[in-house]
């Protein structure tokens, strides 16, 4: 399983803020997870239709979204940071 | 000395630049942001990474901490609830050299902006809500600094 | 807000801050000198021009407001003996915009090293006294501020 | 008459922190006047031989040595500033 958690927006427009899903294909990346997480209609999306606003952490780290998802434990999806 | 703390509370800015003067360097710089209250705002909602941010800011701490000659830094960041007026970050640096001080607390802040997994959420009169959208221009400042 | 000290005494910096950040600019930068305790140094007397100090500085703080988008500037210079781990001068800006706040502070810390008639006498342990040198290093950083 | 004030160590080589003397000639500089004290000899000397090391105001504003005294209240001898 693969943990997801989603922060900001796209926390709302999905309506949660984390949930676990199967992991997905080896060599997946994350703009994959995205296209699929969007394939399911609704919040998902409205939330994830446009990759350019999105931004992804995996096991709390900043990746971009062309990166393997590999055995990563946690995938985080985010619009850009607006820290400080 | 590195000081991080990630909290939902207001902190005490005089006790930090305190800890950081008695570092005995001669220079403390500091930035202090606090909301605004303009358009209408009633309240700033800081959400966070929770699981993310304590290790982020020290990573970005500890790259000031090599890239300037500092004996101290202090990041205060809050969460939660803000209204107008309320202090949301604090940044203090002590350093023997003046400009270190200063450029590094510029680093910093500017790092937290593009760098630190915060996302703000703007209440306003009426109920009214937005998300503040990043800004190219912090991404830039951040991006300045490489090199 | 424009405030000018010119006093023996210590101050308070979270009052300063506060009245900095009730602007409600958003972003409050400072820099706090502490007088080091080096080499044996017992204590640092300062000396000034009274009739210029004031003006001098005014001068100088209209000056960053003129070239920054500043809501308010606070500087306070002590002048008299000091002893290690003390509070020399403080500068505050408070302004909109984070980079504003924080290079008028560098500005205004760099034009008082070399252009605010102060001159600083170290004691040492054993009765030892050395008037200051100015530094070349001081006097190009003000310099670099101009154009 | 002009007055004169002087700070950290020229004061200190002087022996005071300030006297009247009569107005120089006009025309007369800074460096003039400098020259004119330092020919005193003793702590004027000392203090004032060496004018590369000397920094002037008059009525309180900085002034460079080769600048006129002109109908000047008050000139301030003094080495280079070190605040903040």
């Amino acid at each position: 399983m693969l943990a997801l958690v989603y922060f900001a927006w796209v926390r709302e427009s999905i309506g949660r803020d984390e949930e676990r899903i199967e992991r997905p294909a080896p060599g997946a990346t994350v703009a994959d997870l995205i296209a699929e997480l969007a394939g399911r209609g609704g919040g998902y999306a409205q939330a994830l239709s446009d990759p350019t606003k999105l931004r992804a952490a995996i096991d709390q780290r900043f990746v971009s979204l062309d990166t393997v998802i590999g055995d990563a434990r946690e995938v985080a999806l985010f619009p850009p940071v607006t820290g400080g | 000395m590195k000081r991080i703390a990630i909290q939902p509370q207001d902190f005490d800015v005089a006790a930090e630049l305190s800890a950081l003067e008695s570092l005995g360097g001669g220079g403390v710089a500091s930035f202090t942001g606090v909301v605004r209250g303009e358009g209408g705002l009633i309240a700033l909602e800081l959400e966070h990474y929770p699981a993310m941010t304590q290790g982020q800011v020290d990573r970005i701490v500890d790259e000031a901490m090599a890239r300037w000659p500092l004996l101290g830094v202090s990041v205060i960041h809050r969460f939660g609830r803000l209204e107008p007026g309320a202090r949301i970050v604090f940044v203090g640096t002590a350093s023997r050299h003046r400009a270190a001080a200063l450029e590094s607390c510029a680093f910093l802040i500017d790092w937290l902006k593009s760098h630190a997994p915060f996302w703000k959420k703007e209440h306003f009169e009426g109920g009214a809500t937005s998300w503040v959208a990043a800004r190219a221009e912090d991404e830039a400042k951040a991006q300045g600094w490489k090199g």
